[in-house]
């Protein structure tokens, strides 16, 4: 099964010409995934590694009738309009790898995309990639054995590093996600922990946070509050940082003393979740709840 | 970007939201300071301008009853600091006659991912006490495909127990800055009654950064910003990078991305080392970027130390070794001692470049860090 | 069962200090529906036949956490705010009786309640009763006796004439819903009966619809298409008025020639779906489906 | 209500969509005709300006090489005739050297709940016959919560084969014409593409009747209906009445509510009468509106039976009751044969209301029908 991308997905890549398109498609379609189609308006006719490009969404749709994800490379000025044309060809599944798209913007992106049904995974992310099955990302590959272990994370190079210390201890991912590291992404820990609970192919989760807003907060009081679990390990970044500035009253009003590494530690202790102090404990501490909640959690 | 009182005034003034008369100065010795202060008229305020909270705190506003005083209070003012940076603005407005002080504002929350409106009939520093009273302060979230409807005007002007008129068109107004400014964050603090009325006699705003080069109502106050940027702020911001000093240790840690390079940080710490400088390089880093940033932190001189990390994906490692090689190769004699972590895409190519030059390069953290801490 | 309201309705009467909602608060709470508040904007404090009435729906629901529908008697310029206020206030059934909103304004309300999962019912509608149960609604409780038939219609009176028509010839109604007699409404036939075929108290369902619009059309194209069915007998209004005028080319290109009385009953009839010519054959034409049809549709 | 070309032309050449040079003459002696003519200049189009479609095959524009073949066209238009209507404006434009006709519309449409961006490469009357073929009109649904997007742009651009930023002047708006004046539809039939550019040269447009007293946008144009009306249809609007005459009948048929009202006209007709009206009264019609309508129907003199089904519930049966009544006793010496059916709310109150005056009150439709039809 896997969560979001597997064998059955069926990509288009927006933004397909360009520098990072052109090269992400050729690693995506090295890794086996199944890129049929691509857009850049003016563009249509064009083929790239293969790949036959488009002036818009709808012509691919006509064409390839079987997409079912997109990705995209378009640049933030753009990239707005280039997922609302996927959201409105119907494309159910958006993956958003621009980065600096503004926060207002994807506010509107995020909130239209759930009122017509559709995951958006970004923007600012890295992507998602089932090892083995399918990559919609700019991950690289190696990094990400198979297994049984879901990854959920704010930050791209640190899931990779995450994953690739998962991997030299013995453990394979079902599926790794990076929910993108702006202010306001489309799924937030909740949404893909629970896509991870109802996953036969997963047995627990490590959860790759950092400081700032109070998402892991959030996920802590959620999984405190779940009948149905799976086990759960955290890494959290920043306990180093010095404290950071806060968003006048508003902010205190809003989050109160949310936010910083000990907040969220605590939050997550508190949850029943194990925080990994170090990047060298995560396989320890995985180890530790795979053994401990495996019997009560088993589905 | 936080935006100067001033700036956010002038955005509202031009909406229609009632505020008091005033001016910026930008030195005690600026032509219009006399003209400023008679056209306004006693009494005043003295504001210095800064990016950020707690002014009245630090004693950074000042009253003044005559023009006398007043000038006395800019020349305070302007040998004052905030945060380790000089005053550059002085803003003098006549002072209101309040009778009361509320709160208004409006926030992007990235947590329920909606804007929130807030309001509370306390207005001032208050507001946060207030805040952890039940019904303190009204929270009504705005849905960004909805806008601002009149019912929810309709309920703050009847949690302040105000004129629904009067607060609809300041809210509207700051509606309309909120989306068209990209703020993150717009504070009226106080929003005052006065005998004419309500007057926003302080305001705050915070700007999406992203929003900076996208949207031409900000480029004025970005051009402004720009030229207060130190010069590790002014390459920083044109690179993407983030830098920010951490503490006194002679370690910068560098790394692709701000949770890798975070964690990495906090790696050297357990493992006893004590960083000085944390520096994002962001994604894709080319070898120019790499050799800038590298230049950027020999220039400062703080450091003697620096330990690499970098995850290849979006970033190659082959042009991550170039840029380290070409920033060794500029400053010649390096006193830099320098551990580079590589991994991922174009990993070899980018080993054997760097140890053709003498460059160690480690595959895991643990050794990387090693280097540097021992 | 009965679709929509039963006796776990907890209504808000948005309006109820009006002529309308006053007058109509006291036939509901007669009829025994569970008026619990009502809302008119500076009005708080007062009673309405001892219905307490709040300035805004925020404040109504504080007191009265129960409340899970609305209806609306707001004057047209006022009702979209106040119905967007009942669905930011989280009440998920709204029942707008208010007549003459612009079009533009409903197309939007309606749209943004599908994106927050509330059901709008109207506007322009007579409002949703199920007999024996509860009425959200201005309709005359004494035509609608209570039995097994789903009743769907577009027009108000018409609605009351045909339960009068089934109430002398011995049907009784498990819910009867007014969908609204504007362009644009919250629910369509086929929403309202996908709801009958779900609940296990009716048997059979009576669309009443009218020349205009192809809301009839869709819904003979819904039904041919749909596996389970319950039997429906219909009857449309207009067959004897004179060709309405279209909308232009537009109208043409995307409505084509539907619209009018022969369209509506050769679609319907085309999906088995026998059409009573005349009022009085209402019965006749419901009882030979019931007969039927119930062998192959018993769910 | 169906707005006149002229107006659709102002509204859009307001929002800065390119039309040609043209004025409007209320009559062939206006007194601006000749001016007009001049400022213009040749050649012409001279085109009645009529509520509704169609005017192309009617014979209701004509091309004029010179001013006299203008006036003469202008004078022929007044005397001309559009669905029994005279022509009350005629607009003299500038013919345009058209390269290619283009068509282009938005519009509400009931069965999607979307807004439909329609547009064919063939402008003018063949758009329907296109509509049939494959891919022949580009059809792109806007969201009404998230509007015109530039991607809708470019699609309809490349589907037209024509510069997107033009055509995105066009659009854009278009649709803000079409919120601000609530058009349900708004056409530019032909759009025509000219050695400058592209010109709409043609346009009409549907407002929804519900947002006439709302938006004040819209009370001009409203106000020039208000002035062609009828006496039945100023009444008719002013009380809320649906008035249709609907053959050569004798039987005016009277309900509360329009699908009411149609099916028990349906009956009549199937029971063998002949109705010649159709009134619907509306929702809770008062006894001084129920009075008008019967007045109303009277002033016709076409009439000599009403048949009148009511169903009480937002109406009362005791005010309709009454209404009758006044509308009887005003008239004096009725030669109208009434049948009332009556149902429902304060049902009882009404029959002895009625029956107390000689009137007769059935308890169904039948019964009453039979008494008008016989």
């Amino acid at each position: 099964m896997a969560i979001l991308v597997d064998e059955s997905t069926r990509v288009l890549v927006q933004g397909i010409t360009g520098r990072q398109g052109s090269m992400h498609t050729l690693e995506m379609l090295k890794y086996g995934t199944k890129i049929v189609a691509g857009v850049t308006p003016g563009k249509q006719g064009e083929k790239v590694h293969g790949v036959p490009v488009y002036n818009d969404v709808f012509s691919a749709l006509e064409e390839h009738p079987e997409i079912n994800t997109s990705i995209v490379f378009v640049p933030a000025a753009y990239a707005p309009d280039a997922v609302y044309e996927a959201i409105d060809a119907g494309i159910k599944l958006i993956v958003v790898i621009t980065e600096h798209i503004p926060a207002h913007e994807t506010l509107k992106l995020v909130r239209y995309g759930k009122s017509k049904g559709v995951t958006i995974v970004g923007p600012n992310t890295p992507g998602v990639i089932s090892p083995g099955k399918c990559k919609v990302g700019i991950m690289p590959a190696d990094y990400f054995a198979a297994g049984r272990i879901g990854i959920v994370s704010r930050s791209g190079t640190l899931m990779y590093e995450v994953a690739s210390r998962l991997r030299s201890e013995g453990f394979g991912v079902s599926t790794a996600v990076g929910i993108g590291g702006d202010m306001v992404t489309g799924l937030s820990f909740e949404d893909v922990y629970s896509m991870f609970v109802r996953d036969s192919e997963t047995d627990a989760v490590v959860l790759v946070g950092e400081i700032g807003s109070s998402k892991e907060e959030r996920f802590a009081k959620y999984f405190s509050e779940l009948k149905v679990k799976k086990p759960v390990a955290a890494f959290i970044a920043g306990r180093s940082a010095p404290p950071g500035r806060r968003m006048g009253h508003a902010g205190a009003i809003v989050m109160g003393d949310v936010g910083t590494y000990a907040s969220k530690v605590k939050s997550l202790e508190a949850a029943g979740i194990p925080v990994a102090k170090s990047l060298l404990d995560i396989g320890r501490v995985l180890s530790s709840v795979l053994k401990t909640n495996l019997a009560r959690t088993a589905l | 970007m936080i935006l100067y009182e001033f700036e956010v005034k002038s955005i509202l003034e031009k909406l229609g939201v009632p505020v008091e008369p005033s001016c910026v100065v930008s030195s005690p010795d600026d032509s219009l300071l006399h003209s400023c202060l008679r056209t306004i008229g006693p009494p005043y305020m003295v504001k210095a301008q800064v990016r950020g909270w707690g002014r009245g705190k630090r004693g950074l506003v000042i009253p003044a009853e005559t023009e006398d005083g007043a000038v006395q209070a800019v020349k305070e003012l302007f040998s004052s600091s905030y945060e380790g940076q000089r005053v550059r603005y002085v803003m003098i407005s006549r002072k209101v006659q309040v009778r009361r002080e509320y709160y208004l504002a409006l926030m992007l929350d990235a947590d329920s991912q909606r804007i929130l409106l807030l309001a509370s009939r306390e207005g001032g520093v208050d507001v946060e006490k207030l805040a952890r009273q039940p019904g303190g302060v009204l929270v009504q979230t705005i849905d960004p495909l909805l806008g601002l409807r009149d019912y929810m005007v309709r309920r703050v002007a009847e949690h302040l127990g105000l004129n629904a008129s009067e607060v609809g068109n300041i809210l509207r107004a700051m509606y309309t800055a909120f989306w068209s400014y990209n703020m993150i964050l717009l504070e009226l603090n106080p929003l005052a009654l006065t005998d004419r009325g309500l007057v926003a006699i302080d305001r705050k705003a915070i700007v999406d950064d992203d929003a900076l080069p996208l949207n031409s109502n900000l480029s004025e106050f970005a051009a402004r910003l720009q030229e207060e940027l130190s010069e590790v702020q002014r390459i920083s911001l044109k690179e993407g990078f983030t830098v920010v000093e951490v503490g006194e240790g002679g370690i910068a840690v560098v790394g692709n991305g701000a949770g890798l390079t975070m964690a990495t940080m906090d790696y050297v710490e357990q493992a006893g080392g004590k960083p000085g400088l944390f520096l994002d390089l962001g994604g894709g880093a080319s070898s120019e970027r790499v050799e800038k940033a590298l230049l950027l932190i020999m220039s400062l001189g703080k450091y003697d130390k620096v330990l690499m990390n970098i995850l290849g994906g979006i970033t190659r490692c082959d042009e991550v070794a170039r840029g380290i090689l070409r920033a060794l190769e500029r400053v010649g004699d390096v006193r830099l001692k320098m551990a580079v972590r590589l991994s991922g895409f174009m990993e070899e190519e980018a080993r054997s470049l760097l140890e053709s030059r003498g460059v160690r390069a480690f595959r895991t953290l643990e050794e990387a860090a090693k280097e540097v801490i021992s």
